[in-house]
């Protein structure tokens, strides 16, 4: 964190590239995906739910870590910044863990959605239905503004 | 280093010639400082705006019907949208402009020992961004339909179809606006975080940075990591506003409550965005004038780190009746409380620095103390809200708003004065005048209170909120309740004229005020040790920092502060 | 009681308490810091103190003030969340067993309520449906389902301290005892559109005699007519 | 400014600003694409209906742009290895060779998307539809501006300038590669 041990990318044509350790075959890289992707894709062919999703969603994640480490240099970046990036992908984990209650599921503790409801309700507009069954008076509130653009 | 001070040897040379002239340069700079003022600027000039607002649909709830002086009559939908661009002026163009782009520009190059932030193009990009979309809110407001009136948090489905918010136009326009603004402040985040982490003066180490400058970092964190989703949403509601796409339209299967989710994981969150900028303005202003060390430097930076990770795990707490599962809302309510902890433990270290100081009660120490005193009226009354039994009754009540105008005005207008008052001879290389600038310090403080203790007990009394006329109720139209309403509408109509104080002292002291010195106030920090106001690139020669921020008073030392950058 | 805001259900009085509990140990280390600090002001005024202290906050004898007091909150902390959480699952996570059941539909502007009528069953000929007017029995438990047709609105009663938000395409179920006779505010705590400003109603607590002769009364002339939601509409008279 | 800033200069945590930056980019693209998925997977998981939507959508041209993203990658990473070598012209020429991958890439979707919207298969289709077209324009929109910023950095790497920003918007570009990814799988082949 120290100015002091600060060393020289900055100045220069050559500003910020990091000497990025050992050379990688990048094409042999880019082969193994190539056939990872070819296996996704067959994969579902074999119509079993739980092959689909394994070579769906794991060789995914396995081409997403490829190309992280070999690609993006994660391997041999700061650890600031797999901090920072673990921070995102963890906040995204939370989101979903905590809206599923609610969103994904159809019903929870004395609540449950009827995606149906509206039809149960006469057909009209729901905002003009709204003025209509407001009686003259009721509650001693008038429904001035109806309508009103 | 090594490169550093290579580098630095032609510190001057890039500048200069490298600015344009004229109004242009006002325009088109890349100065941090200028950007910084521009942001100011528009802010203050967008709280007026918002406090007409304010002003306009106090006199409609104090005197229903009345013809307001300046504006007229205010209809039902028109009340909606004044409400509704008061709170998203104040949070999005006021706040945050404000507290956190006005004062993070200016402040981390200055503090930070640089000439520059590390992206000046980029800055200047993100303040035309907002500009554009501070644009774009005010065109909202008198497009055919009239401006967006579903309240600030946009709940769909009324902000999601024409049909319910008859605001076809306004409501399209708003969430736009918004979303550019985000996008404005995500460009200017990075350039603080990033100018705050790596272009550091040599010899400034993580726990030399000052306080401000961490918590302006802290904020900028925070923001960027909640505001994603939100950004999604918003286009998300843009398309089912325009593009008749159902992702909050539960008839063809979305669902409402997922934008409330999207909105509150960013929304609470954004309240330590625009908290934490202000809290570190007051640390500076405290530590320079009670001449003290800040009291347990590092806990309080431990504290804030706490204290935005926490942030993240409360946002339920705004929606524990708003029909999430009830199992839900006690996990929110642990984490809601809980986070008392760490903001606790920050208030008494600030006031723990005050023991054994020597207290000068200048404008901005008043305004400081003044954040404290007032800040923590509204961080006792979120326990209420925070713990879920009580939120049944109090959600949505006037008590709500009592609180956060008991956070948010601390943060908004008294942090912000502190901030503007304390560099004022920084920024302008002139002095404010002491006496115009404690009449508007009590001329704002004592109305302040007379506004918002009012609605607490509104509150507990049952007064629900965005209500036009309470007249409609009969157990809210209680003569002793109308009172509390205009006395508070009262002491707003005082609040706003005092303002004008404020401004004539500003103005005048910006052009007519006695000339500054570098350092008037005798601090220690970097932004004191060059000319004021500083010349493009801030320094003819970088500094050099040898030292933490605070060192006030320091033993065997003949003068009471010793500069960061000042040799041993 | 908050304020002059009478208690008419039965958990009204529990939520009354936890707010006065809230107050008492909040207020106490409120005023305790606001005097410190006020005091810290007075006491280390530049004219009282000219010459400041060297402090960095270790040292312990000062550390102690911020730690003990730190360790206090959070024991007032955990007996919030207790008290809070008990009363949230005694109102939002039980339901006690129910004499009766009605429905509450929010639309823009106004609350429509479904009564099961004398045979004490919803969605039967004999439900009298009124628009902005509960009719309630003192004494007895209520079940309540609530509906939106259009937006979001939110159930409010203050004399019952309770809210809750109608979501469309969710039918939410909650409960109520009413405990006195009366008749209150009914509002909409969450806004709906330019009319939220009028949408409100008011909620009649009779006694159970009284309260079953105005059902008799209704149910008679619901049977009589028809009984779908358009009775919405109709229905205002009964008021 | 022709001439850099020295805070620009400076790297005090010993990551080049430039690529200090770019992370937080990406932090803040991840949490906004990370918005939209959690979405589109709280409503996919809570509707097993949409699978029938979703069994229209164009295997094979999901997997032929992935494909291509994939290669582009692989150019956009070589192009960092010429500069890191200084080579700046054919770091330019490669960068250049990305952007047509990118290129390929909006075409192919283009066409992809016309046949769908021919069939009926709208925005306002169904909710499938609605995330579908949402997360993948959001993605596509990510590629074009890219691509803008690619032409842009190659023509300063083209003259042997300002060599880091290969590596930077190389950095973003195999980010918008992880993306589709992801994307691929969740909106292609989960049937």
């Amino acid at each position: 964190m120290s100015a002091h041990s600060a060393h020289g990318h900055a100045p220069g044509a050559h500003a910020g590239v990091a000497p990025h350790g050992p050379h990688r075959n990048y094409v042999k890289i880019w082969a193994i995906l190539v056939a990872l992707l070819v296996i996704s894709v067959v994969g579902p062919m074999t119509g079993i739910r739980v092959v689909m999703l394994t070579t769906a969603f794991g060789i995914a994640l396995v081409k997403a870590y490829m190309v992280a480490k070999n690609f993006m240099h994660l391997d041999i970046e700061k650890p600031i910044v797999h901090w920072l990036l673990i921070v995102g992908l963890a906040l995204m984990v939370l989101l979903y863990g905590a809206l599923a209650p609610d969103i994904q599921k159809g019903e929870g503790q004395y609540w449950k959605k009827d995606e149906n409801f509206h039809k149960s309700f006469t057909p009209e507009k729901p905002h003009t239905g709204g003025g209509q069954a407001q009686p003259a008076g009721g509650s001693g509130a008038g429904t001035p503004e109806h309508g009103h653009p | 280093m090594s490169h550093t001070t290579t580098v630095e040897a032609h510190a001057p040379a890039p500048h200069g010639h490298a600015e344009p002239n004229g109004f242009m340069k006002y325009l088109w700079s890349t100065d941090h400082k200028i950007i910084s003022f521009q942001y100011m600027f528009t802010g203050m000039a967008m709280a007026l705006i918002a406090g007409f607002m304010a002003y306009v649909f106090r006199m409609q709830i104090a005197y229903p019907g009345l013809n307001v002086p300046l504006f007229g009559h205010v209809s039902p939908d028109v009340y909606n949208a004044l409400i509704t661009n008061h709170g998203s002026i104040m949070v999005f163009w006021v706040a945050m402009p404000v507290l956190l782009a006005g004062f993070g520009n200016y402040l981390i190059p200055l503090m930070c020992g640089c000439d520059d932030m590390v992206f000046p193009r980029i800055n200047r990009l993100s303040y035309q961004l907002f500009l554009l979309s501070a644009i774009v809110l005010l065109v909202s407001l008198f497009v055919p339909g009239g401006g967006f009136g579903g309240a600030w948090t946009a709940y769909p489905p009324l902000s999601a179809q024409a049909k319910y918010s008859l605001t076809p136009m306004g409501s399209t326009l708003w969430v736009i606006a918004v979303a550019l603004e985000f996008v404005a402040f995500l460009l200017g985040g990075i350039n603080f975080i990033v100018t705050a982490m790596n272009a550091r003066a040599p010899g400034m180490r993580a726990f030399d940075v000052p306080l401000v400058v961490w918590f302006i970092v802290v904020a900028s964190l925070l923001f960027m990591a909640s505001v994603g989703p939100l950004i999604a949403g918003a286009v998300m509601l843009l398309f089912d506003q325009n593009l008749g796409t159902a992702f909050y339209n539960p008839t063809r299967g979305g669902d409402p409550v997922l934008w409330q989710h999207l909105f509150w994981f960013f929304g609470h969150p954004e309240v330590y965005v625009v908290l934490l900028p202000a809290m570190g303005i007051v640390a500076e202003i405290i530590t320079v004038f009670a001449r003290k060390k800040m009291f347990a430097y590092k806990t309080v930076i431990y504290t804030v780190i706490a204290t935005g990770a926490l942030s993240f795990f409360v946002w339920a707490h705004h929606q524990f009746v708003a029909g999430i599962d009830p199992r839900m809302a006690n996990v929110f309510t642990v984490t809601t409380v809980l986070i008392s902890i760490p903001i606790a433990e920050m208030c008494f270290l600030y006031i723990a620095t005050l023991y054994g100081g020597s207290i000068r009660f200048t404008t901005p120490m008043l305004w400081a103390l003044a954040f404290m005193a007032e800040f923590l009226i509204g961080g006792v009354t979120g326990i209420y809200l925070g713990a879920s039994g009580a939120d049944i009754f109090f959600h949505d009540t006037y008590f709500v708003v009592a609180h956060f105008h008991y956070t948010f005005y601390p943060i908004a207008i008294i942090g912000g004065m502190a901030g503007l008052t304390h560099w004022f001879p920084k920024m302008f290389g002139r002095m404010m005048s002491e006496r115009l600038g404690k009449i508007h310090f009590w001329g704002t403080i004592i109305p302040f209170n007379f506004i918002f203790i009012p609605m607490f007990f509104l509150g507990l009394s049952g007064e629900h909120r965005r209500i036009y006329d309470y007249t409609h109720f009969p157990d809210l139209a209680t003569p002793e309740m109308q009172a509390l309403r205009i006395m508070s509408t009262v002491a707003l109509v005082v609040m706003l004229l005092f303002q004008f104080v404020f401004l004539w002292n500003f103005i005048v002291s910006a052009f007519r005020g006695r000339k500054a010195e570098r350092n008037p106030w005798k601090a220690t920090t970097l932004e004191w040790t060059t000319e004021s106001p500083p010349p493009h690139g801030n320094w003819a020669e970088l500094p050099t920092v040898h030292r933490g921020p605070y060192e006030y008073a320091t033993p065997g030392r003949d003068t009471d502060y010793w500069p960061q950058n000042e040799k041993a | 009681m908050l304020l002059n805001l009478p208690r008419a259900a039965t958990f009204a009085g529990e939520i009354d308490g936890l707010v006065v509990l809230v107050t008492w140990l909040v207020g106490v280390w409120f005023f305790a810091t606001q005097i410190m600090f006020f005091w810290l002001m007075w006491r280390f005024r530049a004219g009282a103190n000219p010459k400041s202290q060297y402090i960095t906050g270790k040292e312990p004898h000062l550390k102690r003030w911020i730690n003990i007091p730190h360790l206090l909150i959070l024991l007032c902390d955990i007996v919030i969340i207790v008290a809070a959480v008990r009363v949230w699952v005694r109102v939002k996570q039980t339901l006690p067993p129910a004499d009766d059941t009605v429905r509450i539909v929010g639309q823009q502007w106004t609350w429509a309520f479904q009564h099961s009528g004398s045979d004490g069953a919803l969605d039967t000929a004999d439900d009298v449906w009124t628009s902005d007017t509960l009719h309630v029995a003192e004494g007895k438990t209520y079940h309540f389902l609530l509906e939106s047709r259009d937006v979001l609105h939110s159930f409010f009663v203050p004399v019952f301290r309770l809210k809750q938000d109608a979501i469309p395409g969710r039918t939410i179920t909650g409960w109520f005892k009413p405990t006195r006779t009366g008749t209150y505010d009914i509002l909409c705590a969450e806004i709906c559109g330019i009319g939220h400003g009028i949408m409100g109603g008011r909620v009649v607590i009779a006694s159970a005699e009284q309260h079953a002769a105005w059902v008799q009364q209704h149910s008679a002339v619901a049977s009589a007519t028809p009984t779908d939601t358009t009775a919405v509409a109709s229905a205002g008279a009964s008021n | 400014m022709s001439v850099k800033t020295i805070a620009t200069q400076r790297a005090s945590m010993n990551i080049p600003t430039g690529r200090l930056a770019v992370w937080w980019v990406l932090l803040s693209e991840i949490v906004i694409f990370g918005g939209v998925l959690a979405s589109y997977i709280l409503h996919r998981l809570g509707h097993p209906e949409w699978a029938e939507q979703a069994a229209h959508t164009n295997v094979w041209a999901g997997a032929f742009n992935t494909l291509v993203l994939l290669t582009s990658s692989l150019s956009a990473v070589l192009a960092h290895q010429a500069a890191e070598k200084g080579d700046g012209p054919k770091a330019a020429r490669l960068l250049q060779l990305t952007v047509f991958g990118g290129l390929v890439f909006l075409i192919v979707k283009t066409f992809e998307w016309r046949e769908e919207i021919i069939h009926g298969y709208t925005l306002q289709a169904g909710g499938f539809w609605s995330y579908y077209y949402t997360a993948a324009g959001l993605h596509a929109f990510h590629v074009l501006a890219g691509m803008v910023i690619m032409l842009w950095v190659a023509n300063t790497a083209r003259k042997n300038q300002e060599l880091h920003r290969v590596e930077n918007i190389g950095i973003y570009w195999h980010f918008v590669d992880i993306v589709w990814i992801f994307l691929f799988p969740l909106l292609y082949i989960a049937k």
